[in-house]
């Protein structure tokens, strides 16, 4: 067994978890407007444990529709990588930010620059999905060089032997994703998203939680049950396309802190 | 020999071309690659799969199409002009021997859902075709723009029995219909082989589609040893889009002393004006912005539509094997007619590119006089003939 | 052996087949027909011109054509379905073969300007094409009706250097072309090559673009023989406008076993329909009215809304060597159809009407479960897809 | 040399000519509009030898733009042959009366019976521009056993032997085709109609008439000067198409007529 060393975000995670609290990511698409920054607060403030910001790309082939939609107006709202960096910079969120985004924008910057640039602004995680772990080395060693921890994804099809690779070498948490499929709303839990969260839970200590296709605090709840917590994103970023601003994100996330919460009162924070 | 940089042999383990390659996709896809990987050697290792491939492209598709050497044109630009007629293969292009290939493996693989991508169509029509032909379901992903575009072709997959999918995402083009094909996949890969239509995308796509194109190649260079008396010709030009139609030409000539030279659309030129990035699965050259944003091509030709390029012919570019020119849409224009009037034949708007880089080399003196060109006529025009119309009105 | 009667042999010396064919044309064209008649003689037995000509057909226009096996349509029949190939060779039919072997017969004639008639465009397309090779002026009549219809394909004649003359008389269409070509061949006789797009018009015509087009027949038998081990179909099918596919089909089947059937639509079923007439320089059996004017066809596609047929098919008929048959509109749509979900070929309007047959004879027990049919799919589908796409909206 | 049976429209155009006259053969379309047998009568009136009746085709090969739209003019008023000779049959004329038309007219007919209507309306001449001399022996006999002269035509690119030939065949007079091509009015004489008329009249004494392209007196006269006349047809029809009636065609003809007079004075009859 390599060491490995625990960067801030798995820290918080873990810690989080540890206490006895389900996890809850919310996903949030840089440059959607002007105030994106003010939902980033809003849902760090419902209790995200951390929150995922989307850096918007030109062929974000994972998304569904609704964060394919909110990725081209915050590119056409002349969104780029270095302007989100710059504003998460001097943002203040008390919860750690992982950036979520395609790998071209990071290779097309060089990892090293990258995983410098996302340390100097404050970002203390990263998740690419279209980086799978064979073609994620170089990326990884430059991410860790910087403390930014490389989050890893496992797949329904993922078999055995690979999903154990990736839980050991994923850095901040295992992102599970939950179903075959992009990401977007969906009306009931997949069963996948059971059992991947348990496959994934019962090989690795990392925190293990489960993406795409959690939708309602129902869901959140069900599939928790199995899993170290939820990554919400298109449920979110509908009510913001929708133009419920900061306040409904709050009040979703909220929500959904609510239900994780009174199935799991655990120790407070 | 170490595969990775033998001349168009296979690419390393990991499905690199030199730097170029890689499998770079969503995790969910990563068996599904592997698994494809592993078919496709058993089925091209496998006597049975080939000969029962080489059946359909023969009595099907029409193999081996002719090479047709160019009377009047030649004598007028002073070089000796052979075109490897993809035109007259089933469904009007190239496009034809892959999906064939592919069909056939899908089956082998017990996929019955048959996805594809396509731009102008061609490839849609043709993997519409193979799906009928072998009794597989399938659907196509086509830009919006492009379904309106091209609407005798939608129809004509239709009538192929294919479901056309408008994909309205980003600029609504190939690019586009790329993404969802892929989101498809990710959501049905049990199910659902995706064929695409290029020598592009995760390995083992780039590999495996070249290796179903270089009947092309092969074919082509015993052609013209009988027209050149057992010699091959001195220079080998084919267009490129994602590279499809080059990959399988160039492979016939690799270890040849033919120069190789793949033409691109001014528009659309990845290898020319694109850097190397990471999109569609592979390590690659894409035209991008300053950020890595992905850049829309744009040129006369649908089928040359696309910001990136396959990654081998990044490779033969960096290793210096091949080089990559580009030319003007009018340039186009005036090669796809002088075609038409010197030798009865009406290319496609993408062969139409080599065309042209053929004729002002000629004039610039970048090829000699008397040099003997092998070019692949890609696929003819029919397509194309009602936007030239209004072109030239 | 007396010539005329020879099965699908040469006609007699007054260019009849029984009483069918004849050289019915002004005085002026008399001498320019016997000089046809002694010049095609003279190449067909040349072997530098046939081997010009095989050269031709070989690499540029891609021959031999293959013969596909249907794989589903058989097994949903219950027959054996084999199918000439032609909608692979270049420009899209089998019009081709009959416009390079006359285009290379004016070049030995030394007649340098080159007109035909078209309908739908095919044979227009296919002239402009050989005239544009072989450096001939091009100049192609066509029904100003049919000018509107099938803009694309004056497009493309004209690309290809031809240019195209409306018909404003009669009905405006594949008819009065020939009428308006006739006439300029009668004012031009001297200097001009009138290449005629089936086996009509006076002799040597209906006998030359047979032995043009005997080479889809020819070549079908041998492949038919490595089909079927060595024995021939049961039954051959091709469709009938003029005639031009079916008497190039059944002349490579004339002497053996196989049933020979013709297919007309019904609204130009001019042997089914006709009686024996005199027009455009032949004997042979049109629509008429009771007077004797000649009708127009009608039928869903161009190339076969033709009131006569050749004056073999006449003879063929009349011996019942060959039997003819019709189909309506509703059928052909249906076939093309079939064709298409089942094998992925988007046959042309024309030979879908000999599958509409094939499929309706096939039912109603006049085709025997088990036979093996060859059939000749004398062109593509793509000319006809936008206006299928009406008919079918 | 064979007997040959003159009939009656050859023996007039012979009396006529050998009178010292010149030969005036105008075309008229039968049918064309109502009064189209009145045409007739005015050029028989102002001093055509002979009258050619046309009847329309639906596929007029050897016919330009005016004639064929005569023919259909005269179609789409419901003209057959049939009609054309029951007004024929019931028509006054002084003169000759020759059809023009298509062999298929014929044929369809059957050739005997069409021979029998022909002389049976009072035709005597009949010229098939579509059935040359080796088509032409089934209908020749037929014609003659009925009477009716079947006028043979002659064409620029005739060679010489079988000139001879026709012209020895043909009854009535020979049809000599003034140059190559259709029907239809010319600025100027063809060398081409002089030439065909000398080789005729070098080899029969048959009358000699030129055809196609005779559009005005000058040219009748310059024609006539190697032929036994002329066959004008385009250049009446379209005076007729456009409105001009019989007295128009009256005067068009008598003034070809006069211009010939007065070259060839000849005995008036
Ligand atoms: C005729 C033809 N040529 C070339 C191309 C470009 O593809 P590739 O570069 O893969 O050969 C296309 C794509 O549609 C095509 O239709
Ligand atoms: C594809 C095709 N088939 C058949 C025909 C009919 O001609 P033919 O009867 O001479 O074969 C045509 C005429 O245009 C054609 O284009």
């Amino acid at each position: 067994m390599s060491v490995r060393v625990v960067g801030p975000l798995e820290e918080r995670l873990r810690a989080n978890r540890d206490a006895g609290r389900k996890l809850l990511v919310p996903y949030v698409t840089a440059g959607l407007d002007e105030g994106w920054l003010d939902i980033v607060r809003a849902v760090a403030a419902a209790g995200a444990d951390a929150v995922e910001i989307g850096i918007p790309f030109s062929d974000p082939v994972m998304d569904g529709p609704v964060i394919q939609e909110a990725s081209v107006r915050a590119l056409a709202r002349g969104t780029t990588p270095a302007s989100v960096l710059a504003e998460l910079a001097r943002a203040d969120v008390e919860v750690p930010l992982a950036v979520m985004t395609y790998v071209n924008l990071f290779a097309h910057a060089g990892y090293h620059r990258m995983a410098q640039s996302l340390a100097a602004a404050g970002v203390s995680g990263a998740i690419l999905p279209d980086l799978p772990i064979d073609e994620a080395a170089e990326w990884m060693s430059e991410a860790e060089a910087a403390g930014v921890d490389a989050v890893q994804l496992v797949a329904p099809t993922t078999p055995e032997g690979r999903l154990l690779r990736i839980c050991e070498a994923s850095h901040g948490f295992v992102y599970a994703v939950g179903l075959l499929g992009v990401t977007g709303e969906r009306a009931d839990v997949a069963n996948s998203a059971l059992v991947i969260a348990r496959r994934c839970r019962s090989v690795t200590e990392t925190p293990v939680l489960v993406g795409v296709g959690v939708t309602t605090p129902k869901q959140a709840v069900t599939i928790s049950e199995e899993s170290d917590g939820v990554v919400v994103g298109s449920a979110l970023i509908r009510r913001l396309l929708n133009g419920e601003g900061p306040e409904g994100a709050g009040a979703f996330i909220g929500s959904l802190r609510e239900a994780l919460d009174d199935r799991w009162p655990g120790t407070q924070e | 020999m170490t595969a990775a940089t033998s001349m168009m042999g296979e690419p390393n383990e990991a499905g690199r071309f030199g730097e170029f390659g890689g499998r770079y996709v969503p995790e969910s896809l990563v068996p599904a690659c592997l698994e494809l990987e592993r078919a496709f050697h058993e089925a091209w290792d496998d006597p049975l799969f080939r000969s029962e491939l080489n059946e359909l492209l023969h009595s099907y598709a029409g193999r081996p199409t002719p090479v047709t050497e160019c009377r009047q044109l030649s004598s007028e630009l002073g070089i000796r002009l052979m075109l490897k007629r993809e035109d007259l293969a089933h469904t009007g292009s190239h496009k034809i021997n892959n999906v064939l290939g592919q069909a056939l493996l899908a089956k082998r693989m017990g996929k019955h859902r048959f996805i594809a991508e396509t731009g102008a169509g061609q490839h849609g029509v043709a993997s519409a075709t193979a799906a009928a032909l072998l009794g597989l379901e399938c659907v196509v992903y086509m830009g919006e723009v492009d379904v309106k575009r091209q609407a005798l072709n939608v129809f004509r997959m239709q009538l192929l029995g294919a479901t056309v999918i408008p994909v309205t995402s980003g600029a609504r083009t190939l690019k586009d219909a790329i993404n969802d094909a892929l989101r498809d996949w990710v959501a049905s890969v049990e199910s659902t082989y995706y064929c695409i239509g290029s020598v592009v995308g995760p390995h083992p796509y780039p590999f495996m589609v070249r290796q179903f194109q270089r009947v092309v190649g092969e074919e082509a260079r015993e052609q013209c040893r009988v027209i050149l008396n057992g010699e091959d010709p001195d220079l080998v030009v084919a267009c490129v889009g994602g590279g499809s139609n080059a990959a399988g030409t160039f492979a016939g000539f690799a270890d040849t002393k033919a120069r190789l030279v793949g033409v691109e659309p001014e528009g659309g030129a990845a290898n020319g004006h694109g850097v190397a990035g990471i999109v569609h699965g592979m390590r690659s050259n894409f035209l991008q912005d300053e950020s890595g944003q992905i850049e829309e091509a744009t040129s006369i030709s649908a089928g040359l539509d696309y910001p990136g390029v396959g990654p081998e012919h990044a490779y033969l570019a960096a290793i210096g094997r091949a080089t990559y020119e580009s030319v003007s849409d009018a340039e186009v224009l005036d090669a796809f007619q002088r075609l038409a009037r010197t030798e009865g034949i009406l290319p496609a708007l993408e062969p139409a590119h080599a065309l042209a880089w053929i004729i002002r080399a000629t004039e610039e003196g970048k090829i000699a006089q008397g040099e003997r060109i092998l070019m692949t006529l890609s696929g003819r025009g029919d397509k194309d003939v009602a936007e030239i119309m209004e072109l030239l009105s």
